[in-house]
């Protein structure tokens, strides 16, 4: 991912994000509020339009306007949370970073930390924490066992889906569906799903840029 | 999808024009936010922000004037505000004796106003919130998000508001808040159900002879689909429910709120208003007041909600003090 | 048909108790009618009755009280009330300075209303009428009934109301109503239909993509069926026809309301209202008070009507004098 | 009609009112606001309480029940004039009065005459006039050539059928069909239509009664 850019990274999720609006707004409409597709979007078109207008300096202050604009387009439970994420992984790149598997790890890691703290729910409550936490473990452990960035990255998003598949056996406690109680069981988590999306959206990023060095 | 709109994209932001258009004597717009202020700002008094999704009108615009809200808060459709605009709806309004931030508890409201009240605090404005929870239709739970807010949080706005223009400190508003936060329940129920602009299409769907019992104000499902009744059956349901939460005794004095969703003739409203009070007069309880009307909606959606507020000498007071704001007058 | 009621013969009757449950404050009701009177009768004025189908909620038992009506008679859904109940409601305000009776302009409230002045006549009782035809989507003409009587009449309601209070005469308070009639223009929409209860089903059935263009208030078929449009295009269409009929010109002081059909969010109506003050604002006609609301209804119609009331200084005064109604509070 | 009474006279209508309720409250949601059938029934239901209650003196008092209980209890435009109807039908009567043909013309007479009067609509305003007129000059031209009750009453009932059908090819001028303007051509005038129901009603009560005798 040397060669490639925050920028182009963005623009992988947006379209992803773009291409399954309809689809995550109406996972939401079954145990939500019919809007996190909606949400997802405005908060992304919003990203892109700020990274078109000026290309941030470097891998640190974009991850900071990306979170920024996403804390100020998405609202939802998902704006405050995707935000948080995307602020904490910021805060892990010192200025000048380059992007490497292990830093990516530990930035991996602050996000979600920072997914948990914001939202205080953990794995079982049928939120995105379902698709993260497990997605973080499988690229630790294939960085571990010497995987290069595609291959953890696909680890994680092997992983983040099971998560999201798991949503489906279990009620919610934190969010919007938690109100519907064992009336949740049977539905598969909105949030959860944006995460593998992403996730998927990044390793089809990484593989690119893979290719092309 | 049919609606009296130009593009989905812009239902919110010409919505709150035309609120302005309407009632430049009560509300204004901050320049480039989708922020309501009164037009008049008081100063020396403790400030009131509220907000949320939009959807709900009157709620929350329809409230800020004398006596109720001095700042509301407009996300996108049922999508709670984002922090930013919070932010400069608290800086907009803070005349110095502090603010007082009012949530209905939902994460994305509870994330987003929290992230704001931090940045807030980072700038030296003193901030506290309260969160309402006044669906009984959902368990309460410590392992789970609580309860949500619906349409009780106009009793807090009220009375609130009331204690707020009559002086009090920061923390005496918020006590006050809290007060009727412990003291007011309230649950819904819909027979059709609403479509968000952008969505295009249904929150839900209900057969002909369906209805849907303890649903929220976000098209979200409520708790049990089953066959429509009579009103007098529907109320008696969503009474028990309250009764079964809030601890009521002959001679004790409340307010009831039968708030329609949006799309309820008012004549419905007044039915199931006829067998509330006469439930509550089978009980000895006694109704000070009573409102009936579209107070807190969900776009177009049909059904109702009830809310019960148990009232003290201070919460009566309050409640019936004066208040005129676009939504709401009293005298 | 899905509405919140108990048996549908009896959502008239259900719905006045329900009335006077929630506003004992204003309203009370003629033992065994469907009359609504003020609870506090004022002596010594002209005392002003209205009524009509029921259906319209608020219209007409939410405009009894201080600064508007005296009493209210309600018919069937959609169907003008009977002589007898009309009598009954101008024996009991009458205060002895005569009774303003404030029709809508259909041929079964006229006969009724009429039948209702003779017998008040025969006992001594002094009685004048008025009939309101604001309604601009039908054609006049002095060979048929002439134009429909729509939201517009709340105008009426308000200004012989703040009239009467102020001590006016009858022929006085008579004159003013016919100044309002003279001044004010209607015109309303539907997307979606209502359904009477006692009928069962819509009283129309749109396509998808169709609206109603010149709708009554009781699902009376409007003017022209045609595809919908945006809110822009609905505001800019149902203006012309007023702008067609009521001649202003730049300078001039208005009132505007933007009445919801039942069904209609608060939301679309504010969106409407932006346009309307808008083109108001390109053509340098003032508009000196906007209200926005669900004012008089057709049961769940989504739809909604806009009125233009054109101002003198008398009218202007007597619009902004204070009323206090279950509907309408102002100070 | 010797042996008939007023109370069974108004049976038959009020059976064939309830039974045609549907029917004509159809009618008056093409062009109307869907109630003529719901008024017109609830009016009757109310006339046979009222009979059933105290059965009237004689003729003339009844029809002033049955019209006084039209006019408190149909609303509405059909309440004031078919109540008007009954009421200077009524008057035509006097006490101690037996039914002839000779009598219900002139009952007949008064009775359109009272509608006119109260509605101001004539023939070809598509209303209960553009049956009510030539249901009168059928009855008046059947008697004069000698013809018997029942044949009068038939006679009448026809000419309002035609005349309903007449509605159908008219724009309204009066009433709430008016509005329509050129739209209400093609539908039929459901007031018109209630007073072919009515004469029919009457029709077979007369033809019982003829039987009887
Ligand atoms: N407390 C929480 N912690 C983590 N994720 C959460 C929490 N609450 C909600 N979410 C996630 O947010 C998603 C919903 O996002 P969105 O629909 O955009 O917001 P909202 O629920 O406010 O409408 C859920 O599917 C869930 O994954
Ligand atoms: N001015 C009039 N003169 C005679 N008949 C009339 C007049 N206006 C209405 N009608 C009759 O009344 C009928 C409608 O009655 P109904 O539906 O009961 O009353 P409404 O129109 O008040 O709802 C029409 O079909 C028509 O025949
Ligand atoms: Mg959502
Ligand atoms: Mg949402
Ligand atoms: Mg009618
Ligand atoms: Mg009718």
């Amino acid at each position: 991912m040397m060669k490639g850019s925050l920028k182009s990274a963005m623009e992988e999720i947006a379209s992803a994000i773009k291409a399954n609006k309809d689809y995550l707004t109406d996972l939401d409409r079954e145990i939500g509020d019919a809007d996190h597709g909606i949400n997802m979007a405005r908060g992304f078109d919003a990203v892109m339009a700020k990274l078109n207008s000026a290309e941030p300096a470097d891998l640190s202050s974009g991850l900071r306007q990306v979170a920024l604009t996403l804390i100020s387009t998405v609202g939802g439970a998902s704006g405050p949370l995707y935000g948080t994420a995307f602020l904490r992984a910021g805060k892990t790149v010192r200025q000048g970073d380059m992007l490497n598997p292990k830093l990516a790890l530990s930035m991996f890691r602050a996000a979600v930390d920072g997914v948990e703290e914001r939202g205080k729910a953990e794995e079982g409550d049928k939120t995105m924490v379902d698709a993260l936490e497990p997605a973080y473990r499988a690229f630790e452990d294939t960085l571990k066992s010497g995987g290069d960035f595609p291959e953890c990255l696909e680890a994680a998003r092997d992983a983040a889906k099971k998560g999201v598949e798991y949503t489906k056996t279990i009620p919610a406690k934190k969010g919007r569906a938690s109100y519907l109680g064992e009336r949740s069981i049977g539905h598969q988590d909105p949030g959860a799903t944006s995460v593998w999306i992403i996730l998927n959206a990044l390793l089809q990023y990484a593989q690119k840029i893979h290719k092309e060095q | 999808m049919k609606k009296i709109i130009n593009h989905p994209a812009d239902v919110v932001d010409e919505m709150l024009d035309g609120m302005v258009y309407a009632y430049p004597q009560y509300v204004r717009r901050l320049e480039g936010l989708n922020v309501l202020t009164r037009t008049k700002a008081p100063t020396e008094k403790v400030a009131l922000v509220s907000g949320g999704g939009s959807g709900h009108e009157p709620a929350h615009g329809g409230y800020v004037g004398r006596g109720m809200l001095d700042a509301a808060v407009a996300g996108a459709v049922f999508t709670s505000p984002t922090p930013d605009q919070i932010y400069e709806a608290v800086k907009a309004v803070n005349g110095g004796r502090g603010v007082l931030l009012i949530i209905k508890n939902y994460t994305g409201d509870v994330l987003n106003f929290e992230m704001a009240a931090e940045m807030a605090d980072a700038e030296g404005i003193r901030v506290e919130k309260v969160v309402v929870n006044d669906d009984v239709a959902v368990e309460n739970s410590t392992f789970t998000s609580g309860r949500r807010g619906i349409a009780g949080t106009l009793f807090v706005h009220k009375i609130a508001g009331a204690k707020a223009e009559s002086g009090g400190t920061l923390d005496e508003v918020k006590a006050v808040a809290e007060k009727v936060i412990a003291n007011v329940r309230s649950m819904g129920m819909a027979i059709s159900p609403c479509t968000v602009p952008e969505a295009g299409k249904p929150s839900f769907v209900l057969k002909e002879n369906e209805m849907e019992i303890g649903m929220g104000i976000h098209g979200e499902p409520g708790i049990q689909r089953e066959p429509i009744q009579t009103a007098d059956r529907i109320a008696d349901r969503l009474l028990e429910k309250i009764f079964d939460d809030l601890r009521l005794s002959p001679g004790d004095e409340t307010a009831v709120l039968i708030n329609g969703l949006g799309a309820t003739p008012l004549m419905e409203l007044f039915i199931m208003n006829r067998r509330v009070a006469e439930v509550f007069a089978g009980k000895g309880i006694k109704i000070v007041k009573t409102y009936v009307g579209n107070g807190m909606t969900s776009l177009e959606m049909g059904g109702c909600s009830i809310s019960v507020l148990k009232l003290d000498d201070e919460l009566k007071q309050l409640l019936g003090a004066p208040a005129e704001t676009p939504a709401f007058v009293q005298f």
